[in-house]
């Protein structure tokens, strides 16, 4: 099976309201899935899951050959093969971005200093910030944090990425740089799920794309579907979105 | 009749430096202590949490006077007699100032977002790593106003180290007082010490505080 | 036993309160002196141990003592039979009284003079206990220290104290001009050594040397210096 | 040496460990009262008063909050004696543990004020409250409901704190275990049981702001905010 | 003259920055102007110096009878007659929704309990929160929020009301909920100036369109003049606008 993530069934609650009901999905090597739905419809909790973040009630998560699923998995293995980037950057503050770089490779994979500053210096070429390599977070822009952020994650080499949202906070010219380095990366033949509300930008670039509603897949189809839904509810999701 | 002279003058700065020194004493062990308490009271293990919540609180509920004759006297009931006043003296601050610091150290600790644990969990950092490096850095810059600002109350309290028979500066005053009787005039001498300890710890516990309340915005 | 021990290991450990003149204090140079002072040297010497000096208050002698981070106390100690419950006494080797003092300009001729009177007492004294039960209706003030008592009663915080013979000597000697009187004698209190309970050997070598010491005047001498009077007769045959 | 505990020998002064308990809390309620509006006009006065009322609280507080509790307590006590007044020692005790309190109050309250944001001021001013109603309403209140938790440690210290009160014949709980000791010498049960008596008032100190807080701040009571 | 506000010649600075440089306009009873203009032309600050919260260095400023620009002006009674709304709602967090309301008719005008109640679940129902009356601003949404900060100053029977932005920090739903309360006050016959970037807004409701640039009124007219505009830079910022 050449499913690199497969969720079967997921449940997911908190306390008493069920946020995931039976989530199913696959997205295949190189593919990338975009995750639509309206808010409250569960997307940033079925990534966090694939990535261990939350622990499932039922159902079953295989990410790269981890049963996510398992009790006893090995959650440190499962995320040198997961990156994440989130809404809200989450750069350490108190680092430099070359820095939040290295900080992973030479603590978890024990790489020397030189050859860490070597590899972040390359990350950061790749998302267009080699000038910033010694600026502290909060001296660069919202759109800057946010590449550094997907630099950090690359610099691990993952061989999955989630993106949950991360253009949402910036405004509309910062968010194009930041899709130009997702565009870049999935040219490049990366497997990447990411939840978005640019619906532009998931015709244009997502290979499949999931709908969520009420906490279960909706639909899931290409790109196109987006300008022919079968449910009433994506159109008018896609109705509204615009 | 004797009155207030050079000597006591000297006599008295030479109990400050007893204070100073039990201060230091107090202030390095407390911050031992305390910095393994901070940690046990946000340990994902329900009783080390309980157990921790539970030392913090007999700590901060009871006065030190009480605690430093239980510890002194303790001591030598549990056999060890030969235990000199400095080391008991030594003892029973640091389990106060212990208590005291793990509280604030843990306020510290908890007022770094959640999503930096988060983020560095996801980058696969182990659970050490992740306090290492990411959360203990930002929290060292919240806490050390506050920290300071503490360590004058160590300063001060120190005073109490008396009820084991230790002579530092407050009971350095009494005796002096005892063989001259001028409370007012060595009070304020006292006091004038005291406060010349104090005032630039807590300046600059403020000018830290400042710095970062700048930083921030 | 102590006695072994403070032969063992060559040192003698007296605690003493510094904070009660006449018995103990401390010179304008800051170095122990008073009638228990020199009496512990005494002892010490007699002994044949160096002596080393271990200062206390009255609120921490007995713990200082029961838990053996002192040999025996000499703390113008008096002999009472609650006291004897818990620590052993050797024979007295000097008394105290138990006065009422007050200044002259107010009028005390007997015990129910006091009524409605502050009077000042160092707290948890055998004098607080003496005067709470004998004057009936005096507003008792406590504090911790005759330091504090005689600050106290200088500054008018109180009219009386209830204290020895020889605190209102220490006022007077600050106070020249308005000097303090004994108005009343409440009791004649004995004071003795503070030993462990069963420490016999000690007890023993410790009266003799009291014994010999009263007859040879040694202790009277040093009890006369800071006292100003005399032992009792009955006390140096 | 092993040391024979006995503590039935305290029994006995149970009515004197009461009354010290009691006398511990009025002693304490007293002064948090009182210390609390003081430290509170402090507060005001420092952040938005004259300059000299500004400089006049500045020293207060930095004296205060440097130098030992037992120095001002010894200092106020003969300091009033001085002046020829006779005051109970009860009341040089609260008014020394109400000046330190304070003190340490108006850095609280300060931080709470500063904490308010100008634009709630500026709302205030545009419906056309006056200064003192402004203070009040808008100011004061939230500030202290936001520093309320630090407020609960600090009268927490104070209570413990007022142990100190003893050394000027204030009969406290610490005063009566000093004198039941020398009386009983029973040294170390007394000092275990105080100390034991001290952590049920500290808790009950906390219990008591604690619901005190929800009456008061409804907002927090309604939200569950925990306080 | 039945101008309710003139402003004539105004001058202010911050520090050596001139902030407006030489502001006037008129706005008669009845009116619903609306101030655009790009950020920084100091539109906000035009606004807080018809209510008196920043002092002019030039110019005068007659609001409802009452001359701003003098020294001697009580503010008191002027705030009697303006009622202001910022962007950040500026609600008393302690208080209730209904206890926000209550707080100045009882604290400035002396009006009992029981009556300020009455007066607040009548303004309160005004605004559609009749239901929310017993809420701390907390627990309200943001458009309920601003709802409620400006049931708040009708309270106080303004004779004019002025609006800062008071839809910037809202999503486009809650947007249009404040819109309706805005628009009702229109049709009600209330004075109003509003500070918007909602040009649809202002097209429909304004019955006159100030357009604010470099600290000048740059152009004035009915709302129609946004789709023909006659300066360059009115032109542009429309254009952008949109
Ligand atoms: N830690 C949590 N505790 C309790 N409820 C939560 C928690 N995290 C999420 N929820 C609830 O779960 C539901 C789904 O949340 P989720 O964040 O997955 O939605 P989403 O689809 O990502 O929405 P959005 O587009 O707003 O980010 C929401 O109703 C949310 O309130
Ligand atoms: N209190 C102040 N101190 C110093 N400068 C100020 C102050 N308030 C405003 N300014 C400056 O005055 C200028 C005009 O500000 P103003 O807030 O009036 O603009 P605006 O048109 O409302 O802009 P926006 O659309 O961003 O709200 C800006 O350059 C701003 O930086
Ligand atoms: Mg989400
Ligand atoms: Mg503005």
């Amino acid at each position: 099976m050449s499913a690199v993530v497969s969720l079967t069934n997921v449940e997911k609650s908190f306390g008493a309201v069920k946020v995931l009901n039976g989530v199913s999905f696959e997205v295949a090597r190189g593919e990338v899935a975009a995750v639509i739905g309206q808010s409250g419809s569960g997307k940033s909790t079925a990534l966090r899951c694939i990535n261990a973040l939350e622990t499932i009630e039922g159902g079953q998560i295989m990410v790269c050959g981890h049963a996510v699923h398992d009790p006893k998995l090995d959650k440190k293995t499962l995320r040198r093969d997961v990156g994440i980037v989130f809404q809200s950057y989450n750069l350490f503050p108190h680092l430099t971005a070359e820095q939040n770089i290295m900080l992973a490779p030479t603590c978890v994979k024990g790489i020397g200093k030189a050859a860490a500053r070597d590899l972040a210096r390359e990350v950061l070429a790749r998302v267009g910030l080699e000038a910033k390599a010694d600026h502290f977070p909060e001296q660069l822009s919202g759109g800057q944090q946010q590449r550094v952020a997907i630099a950090r994650s690359l610099a691990m080499q993952p061989k999955l990425m989630l993106f949950d949202e991360v253009t949402s906070a910036l405004d509309p010219q910062l968010t194009g740089e930041v899709l130009k380095v997702m565009e870049d990366l999935a040219r490049g033949g990366m497997t990447m799920i990411l939840v978005t509300h640019e619906m532009a930008f998931a015709r244009k670039v997502a290979s499949k794309v999931i709908y969520m509603h009420q906490g279960t897949v909706w639909e899931t189809g290409p790109g196109a579907m987006l300008d022919d839904p079968k449910t009433p509810e994506l159109r008018a999701f896609v109705g509204s979105g615009l | 009749m004797p009155t207030f002279t050079l000597i006591h003058f000297q006599f008295l700065c030479w109990a400050a430096l007893w204070t100073v020194g039990l201060s230091a004493i107090a202030f390095v062990g407390g911050g031992i202590v305390g910095f393994g308490v901070a940690l046990a009271r946000i340990s994902s293990t329900r009783w080390v949490r309980i157990l921790a919540t539970a030392y913090i609180q007999v700590v901060q509920g009871t006065p030190l006077l009480i605690l430093l004759f239980l510890f002194y006297f303790g001591i030598a009931i549990v056999g060890f007699k030969e235990v000199p006043a400095i080391f008991a003296a030594g003892l029973g601050l640091t389990i106060y100032s212990s208590g005291f610091l793990a509280e604030i150290w843990r306020g510290c600790i908890e007022s770094v977002p959640k999503t930096q644990w988060e983020a560095a969990e996801c980058l696969s950092l182990s659970s050490w790593q992740r306090l290492t490096r990411v959360i203990l850095p930002q929290a060292m810059r919240i806490a050390t106003a506050p920290t300071v600002g503490f360590l004058v109350q160590i300063v001060k309290n120190t005073s109490l180290a008396s009820v084991v028979g230790f002579v530092e500066l407050s009971q350095a005053g009494k005796l002096v007082n005892n063989s001259i009787f001028e409370p007012f005039t060595i009070f304020m001498v006292v006091a004038a010490i005291y406060f010349v300890l104090c005032y630039p710890l807590s300046t600059w516990s403020r000018s830290l505080e400042r710095k970062l309340n700048v930083g921030r915005r | 036993d102590t006695l072994d021990e403070i032969k063992k290991r060559n040192k003698i450990l007296i605690a003493v309160d510094l904070g009660s003149p006449p018995f103990g204090m401390t010179d304008g140079n800051m170095q122990p002196i008073g009638s228990d002072v020199e009496s512990a040297r005494l002892f010490a010497a007699e002994l044949g141990v160096p002596l080393e000096i271990v200062q206390v208050t009255s609120p921490n002698r007995i713990p200082f003592l029961l838990t053996g981070k002192a040999d025996m106390v000499m703390a113008s100690f008096s002999v009472t039979d609650e006291r004897k419950k818990v620590i052993d006494f050797s024979d007295p080797y000097g008394v105290i009284q138990i006065v009422v003092a007050g200044p002259k300009s107010l009028a005390v001729k007997d015990i129910k003079d006091l009524v409605g009177k502050r009077l000042g007492t160092t707290r948890g004294s055998s004098n607080d206990k003496e005067a709470t039960t004998q004057a009936q209706g005096a507003e008792m003030v406590r504090f911790d220290d005759d330091a504090t008592l005689i600050t106290a009663l200088v500054s008018g915080q109180v009219n009386l104290m209830a204290s020895s013979p020889q605190v209102m000597q220490a006022v007077n000697a600050r106070r020249p001009n308005d000097p303090l009187e004994v108005k009343l004698v409440l009791k004649t209190n004995p004071y003795a050594v503070g030993l462990r309970k069963g420490d016999d050997a000690l007890r023993e070598a410790v009266n003799k040397v009291i014994a010999a010491n009263l007859k040879n005047g040694k202790l009277n001498e040093i009890y006369t210096r800071y006292n100003g009077t005399s032992l009792p007769e009955e006390m140096l045959k | 040496m092993t040391y024979q505990f006995d503590f039935a020998a305290l029994l006995p002064y149970w009515r004197e460990f009461a009354m010290g308990v009691w006398l511990t809390l009025q002693l304490s309620f007293v002064a948090t009262v009182l210390g609390f509006v003081l430290g509170t006009l402090c507060a005001i006065g420092r952040s938005d008063g004259a300059p000299w009322v500004k400089a006049l609280v500045a020293c207060y507080v930095e004296v205060i909050r440097n130098t030992p509790l037992l120095v001002q307590i010894f200092i106020i006590y003969f300091g009033i004696a001085t002046l020829g007044l006779h005051v109970d020692a009860n009341v040089a005790a609260v008014l020394a543990l109400v000046v330190n309190v304070g003190a340490y109050t108006s850095e609280i309250v300060r931080a709470g004020l500063e904490s308010i944001h100008k634009s709630q001021l500026e709302a205030a001013e545009c419906l056309g409250l006056s200064r003192p109603q402004t203070y009040w309403h808008v100011i004061v209140r939230p500030a202290i409901e936001r520093v309320y938790p630090a407020l609960t440690s600090q009268y927490v210290l104070l209570m413990l704190a007022s142990s100190i009160t003893s050394q000027i014949s204030a009969e406290e709980l610490t005063a009566v275990a000093n004198r039941i000791q020398s009386d009983t010498f029973r040294s170390f049960e007394t000092y275990i049981v105080v100390g034991v008596l001290y952590l049920a008032l500290s808790f009950v100190v906390r219990i008591a702001f604690w619901l005190f807080g929800l009456v008061v701040f409804v907002r927090r009571r309604k939200l569950g905010t925990a306080l």
